[in-house]
């Protein structure tokens, strides 16, 4: 077709990645398993398992169900603390390939200390802010979901860190003022979105399906979901880099969060089914820059628009 | 590990299973007992994941060389309804071996296998080694019903002394393989216990194998997410050496066969995972 | 395997369903169509097209494309507004079924004067609020996403009606603040929840998939969001009677929503799919209480709990 | 209407085109041209709406009495792909037969039928009815290549005079179907017109009758939730009959068949309708 598509290398708030393509958290092993399963260098990046200040035995199992075009999972945040993690699982993740470290805390200052632990270690090339957790101090079941807390939040990360934060919003029918939140509070670039909450039920049991009672969504069912928060925070703030998260499976599906305004995306469940998922996606994606003659990612970034914020009356819009 | 399409080569009902042998050399001559592979589903389906099915034989060498061959209860669910439909000369999308095999007694002869429904099937590839390494072999297995025992005959031909039980005693003994273990362990010198089945089975194994301080090795199961390590979705209760404290740990990497003795099954049975598969679990 | 279960006639805020099956809300066509397709006495009730004070000739098609396990669409509310839809799709609905008006508005007073037109009109037997358009008034995509502006608008239409006045919530990571709202300004019952916004691409045509751009998914993909909405709204308000709407395609789907402490449950995609679902539930649901001995489909109704609002920590879960 | 779970009596490859024939009385009993059948998927798959595919034939009478028969484009997805892989003697679930039909011309009788693609499948049926009715029929037909042209023989066993345009000239003429329209016109007295294709067609073929003041009806496509009136989602704008306002009216009870000088185009081309489906559509 056209020899322009020579490299899909991307930078996105300053973090340099060989792909457009990382592998979700929580999807990424501790490190030994990727590099038997995939070819790493052709990965963009790898956002670890969410670390926490103390370690956590997680969630009893079951831990995963699967529901129409989706999985139920609750892993109870299960990691061996932000120390062990650096002492043990990083290092091998950042001989592959640029890690995001994903944090959670129950209360701001869980996320100072997990954040200062983090700060000018070597391997640690952007910070990714799990939101989606409890808030122990304002006693509120998701510590994201407020602006005010947010900006809390992720201004103290943001502030603290020496490399880009990401914040992960966790999502709900109005993502923007969120996102207007953590750009605010200094947060370099957003995943959208977190996997919702959601519940599966074993009715022969009479009981929920996960040992954790609760769980959340992955997989293909988010894609419109996740199209809509990126092409709805794009709108919003167009400069801001977006990491699309959330039911990317194929190449057309990461393309088609890049024409909502992605600059990346994020593989999880699609990289637990097939590993090699995240290098195809990539692949596809060269192959589509070629077939549009594009020279780079970027080029098809936020190509397709939506409507306005605040819908206007039909009659306008027919 | 390797993963690799491979192609049907036969499909057969035995019973009320569904067995499909596998032309994958590259599997096969890595396979050891106790190991299990990760099958794709098709594309286009509302359910996603992998379904994991223990090896049930793997040969290396003679006419069958570099087949590898398991078992499904086509009744599970869509996933081994799905397998069971598929015709020879179709392919699979493959990942495997996975996990830890069980490993072979250096000193110790006489083994018994504990084994109940579908999980019977990994046995008998871990009979043949046991056999071929000089050991003696005796076999509990059971099912629900005459057509739920996986292969009586074959657990004749590999091992000395065969208990067959039934819950309808439409073959062998009316009773539960549970039952039958204590008497078995009785009627030879017994020195090392391997089994493989739900966590009812299993705990009561790793109970009777701590009262008498016999060895043993059992192969677990739990929902995975993949199945190589990734996503911790595969947890499994076991208790640190010293028997002090205790964590998750990965049934596909860090299992799926463990030590009994380190399980810490109450916990793992109030997590919910009492009936987690097979014929009757239903 | 038992005579006990005779009718599954369930009562819910005060108004009779034959069954606790309900057809949910653009998905029963004008009022001449379902009666070919589905027998409608076995219906528990149909949910009307969404209607407006003024007449809507809604959006431009396409409406309606697949996602994995879903579909997104808009239809931008077509409807004959409300004083037509009263003169000429009310009464053959309502010859058939129990009908909840479902309304709507941008603005206070459009909930007002629709509510004002139904009062006391024959045929209604209940209102559905819907609340997930744009506030013309405030300026907000989602009218019904802030707990104070939802109890305005739920508010004035629960003190103008003389029937039964359910709230279809938005959805969202945190939906029991909007329940506790609605429940607090009056509403009867709620539904839980209305489809999530969502966007789907034409990546070969570079634009958004629906004529409308954006637009809402529903179908089988929603049914963990669904299930887990019902579950917290429940634990909060056990009293309150909950339908459920949101991927509900099979009988154990459905008896999965009322152990997580619906009431009943509404179909919509799968109606579309196959229009005598909302039967083939009904009767399922018959078979699972006669499998349980269990006398009413209220026996089933929150028989699964969850954990507690605010997570605690996994060692004390575990 | 009636629901059916009708059995495939047989299934042929045309070209670049699946025949399906069903066994289905009641549907096929009933069934005019211009109608459509609406086919439920399994349901295991990801994607969940029925397909809607136009009668290509139905046999009241004859040795095919009872039988049905449509038509698809392999080509276009996973639902037309799954409908050409399945396989004689499996069931389909069968809602039909659904929408507006056809009318047939009381005084006039001099038709021209105008199609492309697969659409041309439901003209035929057409065709046969007008003949049996002592219309005369013409025919303009095509496709972007030679194996793309539905049926060519059957055109020109039912029509005096047939065009045949393929975009690549592999067979008849080259060009387009609307550019043989006007030529088509020209060679007949032309009374009434009939068409079905995509929008740009449909669009061409009103503007043409328009000037031309000649009567006729067009079978549209939209994409369908439902395919009988429950939704709302088969949106085509129509205008009023005086035309001073216009509405969205639902192609599955008030079409597939329109006045196209009645259909809005420009509004519905700007909506994104313009290659809703079809060989060519990409
Ligand atoms: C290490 C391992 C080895 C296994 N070996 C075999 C085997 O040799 N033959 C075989 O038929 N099955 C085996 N299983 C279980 C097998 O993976 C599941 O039975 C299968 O996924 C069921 O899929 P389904 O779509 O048919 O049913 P689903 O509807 O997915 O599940 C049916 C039932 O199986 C249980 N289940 C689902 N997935 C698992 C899982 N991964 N582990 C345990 N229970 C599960 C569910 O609780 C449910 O009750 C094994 C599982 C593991 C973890
Ligand atoms: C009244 C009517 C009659 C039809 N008759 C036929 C027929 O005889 N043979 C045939 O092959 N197809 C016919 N179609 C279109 C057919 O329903 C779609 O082609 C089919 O749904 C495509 O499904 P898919 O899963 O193969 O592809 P999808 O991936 O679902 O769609 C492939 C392409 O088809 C378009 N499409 C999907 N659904 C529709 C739809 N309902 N109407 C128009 N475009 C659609 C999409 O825009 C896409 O470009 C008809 C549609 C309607 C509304
Ligand atoms: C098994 C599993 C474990 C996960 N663990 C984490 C986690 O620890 N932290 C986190 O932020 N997200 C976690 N996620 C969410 C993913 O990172 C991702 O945001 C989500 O799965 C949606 O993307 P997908 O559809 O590509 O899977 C996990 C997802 C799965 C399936
Ligand atoms: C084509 C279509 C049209 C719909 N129109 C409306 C509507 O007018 N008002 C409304 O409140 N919900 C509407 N809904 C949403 C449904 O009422 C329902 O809440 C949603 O589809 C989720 O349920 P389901 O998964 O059973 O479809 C519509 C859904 C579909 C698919
Ligand atoms: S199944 Fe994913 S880590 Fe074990
Ligand atoms: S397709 Fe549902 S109303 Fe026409």
């Amino acid at each position: 077709m056209t020899a322009r598509t020579r490299s899909i290398g991307v930078e996105i708030a300053g973090v340099s990645l060989a792909t457009p393509v990382l592998i979700a958290s929580g999807c990424v092993g501790t490190g030994k398993e990727l590099s038997g399963l995939v070819e790493l260098r052709r990965v963009g990046g790898l956002v670890s398992r969410t670390v926490t200040v103390e370690p956590r035995e997680g969630s009893a199992p079951p831990r995963i169900v699967e529901s129409a075009a989706g999985v139920v999972w609750d892993t109870g945040l299960q990691n061996p603390g932000v120390d062990a993690f650096v002492a043990s699982e990083l290092p091998a993740l950042a001989a592959a390939s640029p890690v995001f470290v994903s944090i959670a805390g129950g209360t701001l200052e869980e996320y100072v200390r997990i954040t200062g632990v983090l700060q000018g270690r070597a391997g640690v090339a952007a910070i990714e802010v799990h939101l989606s957790g409890p808030d122990r101090e304002l006693e509120r079941p998701v510590i994201g979901a407020h602006a005010d807390r947010l900006t809390e939040v992720v201004g103290a990360v943001a502030r603290m860190s020496l490399v880009p934060v990401f914040a992960k919003l966790p999502g709900g029918v109005d993502v923007v003022p969120l996102a207007v939140a953590a750009a605010r509070a200094g947060a370099s670039g957003l995943t959208l979105c977190a996997s919702p909450p959601a519940l599966a039920i074993d009715s022969v049991a009479t009981r929920p399906a996960l040992g954790a009672a609760n769980g959340w969504l992955s997989g293909p069912a988010l894609k419109p979901m996740t199209l809509r928060a990126v092409a709805e925070v794009h709108r919003a703030l167009p400069r801001m880099p977006l990491v699309a998260s959330g039911g990317i499976r194929t190449a057309a599906d990461a393309v088609e969060a890049m024409l909502a305004g992605a600059s990346a995306v994020q593989v999880g469940t699609a990289t637990l089914i097939d590993p090699t998922a995240p290098v195809t996606i990539a692949k596809g994606i060269v192959a589509e820059l070629q077939r549009r003659a594009a020279g780079s990612p970027a080029e098809l970034v936020g190509a397709v628009e939506i409507g306005s914020a605040v819908p206007v009356q039909e009659e306008q819009r027919a | 590990m390797k993963r690799v399409r491979a192609e049907i080569l036969s499909t057969r009902r035995l019973g009320s299973y569904q067995s499909l042998t596998l032309v994958a050399p590259e599997i096969a001559e890595r396979a050891k007992p106790g190991q299990f592979v990760a099958v794709a589903m098709p594309d286009d389906r509302d359910f996603l994941l992998r379904r994991h099915l223990t090896i049930h034989q793997s040969s290396r060498r003679g006419g069958w060389a570099g087949t590898l061959e398991f078992v499904v209860d086509p009744g599970a669910g869509p996933g081994t309804a799905w397998l069971s439909d598929m015709r020879a000369h179709g392919f699979l999308d493959v990942i495997g071996p996975l996990g830890t095999p069980f490993s072979y007694p250096k000193r110790l002869t006489n083994c018994l296998l504990i084994g109940e429904g579908r999980s019977v099937a990994g046995l008998y590839f871990l009979a043949q080694e046991l056999v071929a390494r000089g050991k003696r072999v005796d076999m509990v297995i059971g099912g629900s019903t005459l057509d739920a025992v996986f292969k009586p005959i074959e657990a004749k031909r590999l091992s000395q002394l065969v208990t067959v039980v039934t819950d309808d005693g439409t073959l062998g003994e009316t009773g539960t393989v549970i039952e039958a273990i204590e008497p078995a362990l009785e009627r030879a010198p017994i020195e090392v216990v391997y089994a493989a089945g739900k966590v009812p089975l299993l705990s009561a194994v790793a109970e009777i194998c701590r009262s008498r301080k016999l060895p043993a090795q059992v192969a677990v199961e739990e929902r995975m997410g993949c199945g190589y390590g990734l996503c911790g979705t595969c947890a499994v209760p076991v208790a640190s050496k010293d028997g002090t404290t205790w964590g998750h740990v990965r049934a596909c990497v860090d299992g799926p066969v463990f030590n009994p003795a380190r399980v810490v099954w109450d916990r793992w049975r109030a997590a919910g995972a009492a009936s987690p598969v097979g014929e009757d679990a239903q």
